[in-house]
């Protein structure tokens, strides 16, 4: 299955490693500040809503 | 139907909702696509072995950092000149999009580096203007958020980004000037007519597209974040007036 | 005493606090250095142990004006020498934040720094050792230059003034220990007289810096 | 010439604090305004003064007419009571700093840096650069905070010199002022009801 | 306009000004280079264009907070964007002082310093005339960034985030004049290249600066 | 415990100036400082306060019995109302901020930062931090600048309660205070002769 990577296994390997994780870092975060987000002011609009 | 009806806030989040579960899943289809026919079903370059397959994170990654500090340009130009306040949020959003894209293709060209330079990091006027632009990014970012009005950061940012842009071109060419002649031989890239050879041009389009659709997915997500964190800001500010 | 450690991270970490910016000062120095003095590795790699401590070090400088000033312009550096805390545990905590805000990531990013000017192999466990060992004594000593200029409007730069002397043997003996280790050299004479700065630093200047900082705040 | 402040509302981080506000001011007279802590005073001289915008409405006849002086006194601490005053005239086109100082008393403190004053000397330095300005429209946030009763006599006494000369005045002050004649303007029923800005709207 | 220049040249030779602080901190960190990479001659002969470069810049760099913050914080700058004054004139009075307080003093002192670095004798013309053509355009890019950051406590950090990638291209040219002069080689190029950033930003970052400082001072 | 202040003179960058101040403040009592702007107020509660030392004379009963409010409010503008007074609780030992957020009304702000206060609600943080303090003598320097008078009513009513349970305070102002049964010392008889320091003597 996996491909032989010969010598420059590490570099490869490295640099999809690193490159995915930094890719799925930014999406979580985007994806958990937006749910979040979207909670908080879910709440916060009822709360104003009750108020006035 | 003009384009700048988009600018509406609600407007924007209503259409984007719409799109973005297509949008993302595009661009899931095409990195994974991409990257595993990329990965698993492309033979070695003759010369530089498997490292080839960094190509298909490194170029797209590469690529896509300068067009969103263009994206964030043209932005904040929309700001300065009509201001449409959801065009100043996705210049925010975008930032940190274009700062990781931009430490991916540092990484991977780091990478990337090691085997066929035997270096991790050389002065080559391409990498040093790519850790010139990320600085950029880095003071963009800073500044969105050492200011508190929200106003006034977006005029503050868009000013530093129309500003740094001229800069960002002028170090570009500064730095190709300081390099030449001065260190030759490390450098080496791909030349397309006789390396990229369609069997690895192929998934890179599919994982440029990827990354696309990735950019674009994640800019309005963020920018639904920026204008729903707005909205709240507004919201506790009247209540507390109240 | 914890309370004003957590108010200062607090205070640290919030927008426009202050903290990552040492860290990117001493990316952008690195960044520099080539810059000025051209781009060959071999000459860049011989000064890399040299200007990843001097950078460290002027990163450390830099943020040494926030650890009393802010406190002093706003008035409650005088309320809180008037406060039940000794002057010499102010001052400790002081120098604690700031170690934590500035040093602290200055020692962990630094050998990602020596990539960008060609380090050798081994000189990146002994730059990250000596900034781990040295750091604390810069913040120690800067400390006690700050608690020095506290009453001086923007006194940053004569700041920087005071200190720098004071870091001298520091930076040399930091340095040695780190151009030795790139080098592949023994680095035990110059690491244990590093270690017995920072040790003898951090046991006896706080008493300076408070005795400093009592006087600074006695005047009119 | 009048100013004219017309259906004015003022905001302060984007949320309006007063609206509603309708007054003007003729030359030879001053208004003071009142209204508690927080009310918005400061928000409203500060837009008059054209520190920042207003949110709706117009104000006329402000702009290069107004001499502004906030909370704090714009002083340089390391140059002397003269140089301080001298600086503002030549900025203000003014030459003459001997009325200043006289005026509020400043010539025993002429030589000392301005740094080495009291609280209540420095307020004098800071209001004395209003005479050096040469400006017509005094636009002033709590002029006598820290002084004592004799300098506050000597304040209104100014004020009524300028007010004489055609000059006009608009203070916000918790305290009195000395100067009975003012009109006074109580901010605090123009509160604005909680509602958006236009920019806001879309985001509310 | 010209009060305020004097005002400010003034205040910087006063006591605590500030004036020689920057040449101080130029000198002290022109002293540290040795301490750090070691005192071979040839070696620091090679880097000494680039580090008198570098160092000028951060010395640059360090003042910079002082142009708007100091006035910001008496409230003597609100008053002074309310007085007859356009900002452009504001800003470019500005660094004018700034120039003449921090980058004139450097441009003088630099071959001194060359020598503590064995400076290759062509060099010292071609420092000097670099440093001269160059440091303008560092006030002048150091005021925009001072004017961004006006409204923020302590701001030098971010300061310097903002401000160091657009000095690289000054760097770059400027630390090329000098290198090449050293080594005898033509400066045509860079030299023309230097003096073409510098003329281009001394005539237009001032309305960019103005434009900010106005954003600034509007807000409540 | 009594403050008991004897033949003090204190000094201003070297210069006296005030001179021969004897007075005693006992529990449960308040005294008011009145003097000119300039008279040597501000540099004598200093000295009371242990900032200074004293140029002649001794201050007896200070010390760690001193919460002391200087001209300035000592408040963090990046952080909370709420944390700013936590912090301060926490410094002094106590730990209850709810009495002092009521005492002054600020139950409505705690969670705004400091910066973001209008210049009277920062003054009401800055004198909600004395109850936090828990000490017994409180040193105030016009502690009511900038207040309207509701809130210099709500600060007069703490000062009533804080000597009701046998604190007492010592306060420089130049208006009322709204505390009548403070006794009252008017600090001009005082000012200091001209004459050279026990230490310039030698240079003179
Ligand atoms: C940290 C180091 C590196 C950085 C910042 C970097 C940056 C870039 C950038 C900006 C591009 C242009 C993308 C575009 O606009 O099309 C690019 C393309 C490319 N890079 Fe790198 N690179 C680095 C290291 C490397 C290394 C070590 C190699 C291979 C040995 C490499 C091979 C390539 C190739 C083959 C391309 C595509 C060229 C083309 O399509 O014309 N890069 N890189
Ligand atoms: N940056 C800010 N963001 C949000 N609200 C603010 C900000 N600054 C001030 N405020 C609020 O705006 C209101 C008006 O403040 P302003 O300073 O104009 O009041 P004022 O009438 O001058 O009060 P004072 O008499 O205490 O000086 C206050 O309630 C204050 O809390
Ligand atoms: N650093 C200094 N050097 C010399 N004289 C000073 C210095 N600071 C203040 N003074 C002078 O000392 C005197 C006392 O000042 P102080 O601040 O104690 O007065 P105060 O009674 O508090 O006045 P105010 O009511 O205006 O606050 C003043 O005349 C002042 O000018
Ligand atoms: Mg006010
Ligand atoms: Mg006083």
């Amino acid at each position: 299955m996996m491909p032989e990577l010969g010598k420059y296994a590490f570099a490869v390997l490295a640099s999809y490693g690193v490159s995915l994780g930094l890719l799925a870092v930014l999406v979580l975060a985007s994806v958990a500040r937006a749910r979040r987000m979207r909670a908080d002011l879910e709440r916060v609009e009822d709360r104003s809503k009750r108020h006035g | 139907m003009s384009i700048w009806e988009y600018a509406n806030p609600v407007k924007f989040i209503r259409t984007t909702d719409r799109v973005l579960p297509w949008i993302s899943a595009g661009a899931a289809i095409c990195l994974v696509v991409g990257l595993v026919w990329g990965f698993f079903f492309t033979p070695d370059d003759y010369r530089q072995g498997s490292t080839v397959k960094i190509f298909y994170i490194h170029v797209p990654a590469a690529m896509m950092a300068i067009n969103a500090w263009a994206m964030m340009l043209v932005a904040s130009l929309i700001w300065i000149i009509r201001r449409h306040h959801v065009s100043a949020l996705a210049a925010r959003a975008a930032a940190p999009v274009g700062a990781t894209f931009t430490v991916i293709a540092l990484a991977t060209g780091a990478f990337w580096g090691q085997p066929m330079w035997g270096t991790w990091w050389a002065w080559d006027p391409r990498l040093t203007s790519f850790l010139v632009l990320f600085l950029f990014y880095l003071g963009y970012m800073a500044l969105w958020s050492a200011i508190e009005n929200d106003d006034t950061a977006a005029d503050l940012t868009s000013i530093l980004c129309l500003v740094g842009s001229v800069f960002a071109i002028l170090s570009r060419y500064a730095v190709l000037f300081w390099n030449q002649g001065l260190h030759q031989g490390a450098s080496l890239s791909l030349d397309k007519e006789e390396n990229v050879a369609d069997v690895f041009w192929y998934p890179a389009l599919v994982c440029i597209a990827g990354f696309v659709l990735l950019f674009i997915a994640l800019v309005f997500l963020r920018t639904q974040t920026e204008i729903r964190a707005r909205r709240m800001r507004a919201l506790i500010a009247r209540e507390r007036q109240a | 005493m914890i309370a004003l450690l957590i108010r200062d991270l607090r205070l640290a970490v919030r927008a426009g606090g202050g903290f990552g910016l040492g860290l990117s000062f001493f990316l952008i120095l690195t960044l520099l250095v080539p810059f000025g003095v051209g781009p060959e590795t071999g000459l860049l790699s011989r000064i890399a142990p040299g200007v990843l401590w001097i950078g460290a070090l002027l990163a450390c400088l830099l943020s040494l004006d926030r650890i009393f000033a802010l406190d002093h312009e706003d008035g409650s550096l005088e309320l809180l020498v008037t406060a039940p805390l000794p002057s010499e545990g102010i001052v400790t905590v002081k120098a604690l934040a700031h170690w934590l805000t500035s040093g602290l990531p200055l020692v962990l990013v630094a050998p990602l720094l020596g990539v960008l000017l060609s380090l050798p192999a081994p000189g990146y466990l002994w730059v990250t050792v000596s900034l781990a060992v040295g750091t604390p004594a810069l913040s120690v000593i800067g400390t006690f230059g700050a608690a020095l200029t506290v009453g001086i409007k923007r006194g940053g730069l004569l700041l920087s003034l005071l200190v720098l002397p004071l870091y001298v043997p520091t930076l040399i003996f930091g340095a040695e220990v780190a151009r030795r280790g790139a080098e592949g050299l023994s680095v035990q004479t110059p690491l244990l007289l590093l270690g017995g700065i920072s040790a003898g630093v951090i046991a006896l200047l706080p008493f300076a810096s408070a005795a400093v900082l009592r006087i600074n705040m006695r005047q009119g | 010439m009048m100013l004219n402040v017309t259906d004015l509302a003022v905001a302060r981080g984007g949320i309006p604090v007063l609206e509603g506000l309708t007054f003007s001011v003729a030359p030879g007279t001053a208004l003071v305004l009142r209204g508690p802590n927080g009310s918005g005073k400061t928000t409203l001289l500060r837009t008059v003064a054209g520190l920042q915008p207003a949110f709706a409405g117009t104000v006329d006849g402000a702009g290069e007419r107004i001499a502004y002086a906030a909370h704090s006194d714009g002083l340089k601490s390391m140059l002397t009571v003269t140089e301080n005053l001298t600086f503002w005239a030549q900025v203000f086109g003014g030459t003459d700093i001997a009325q200043a100082l006289s005026d509020f008393q400043l010539e025993p403190l002429a030589d000392r840096l301005a740094g080495n004053l009291s609280a209540g000397q420095k307020r004098r330095l800071g209001l004395a650069r209003l005479v050096v300005t040469g400006r017509p429209l005094w636009v002033l946030d709590e002029p006598t905070v820290s002084l004592d009763t004799a300098s506050v006599a000597l304040f209104a006494s100014v004020v009524r010199r300028h007010l004489g000369a055609g000059g006009s005045a608009l203070m916000a002050t918790h305290i009195d002022l000395g100067i009975p004649e003012a009109e006074v303007l109580d901010v605090a029923p123009y509160k604005a009801s909680p509602r958006a800005s236009v920019l806001d709207e879309a985001f509310l």
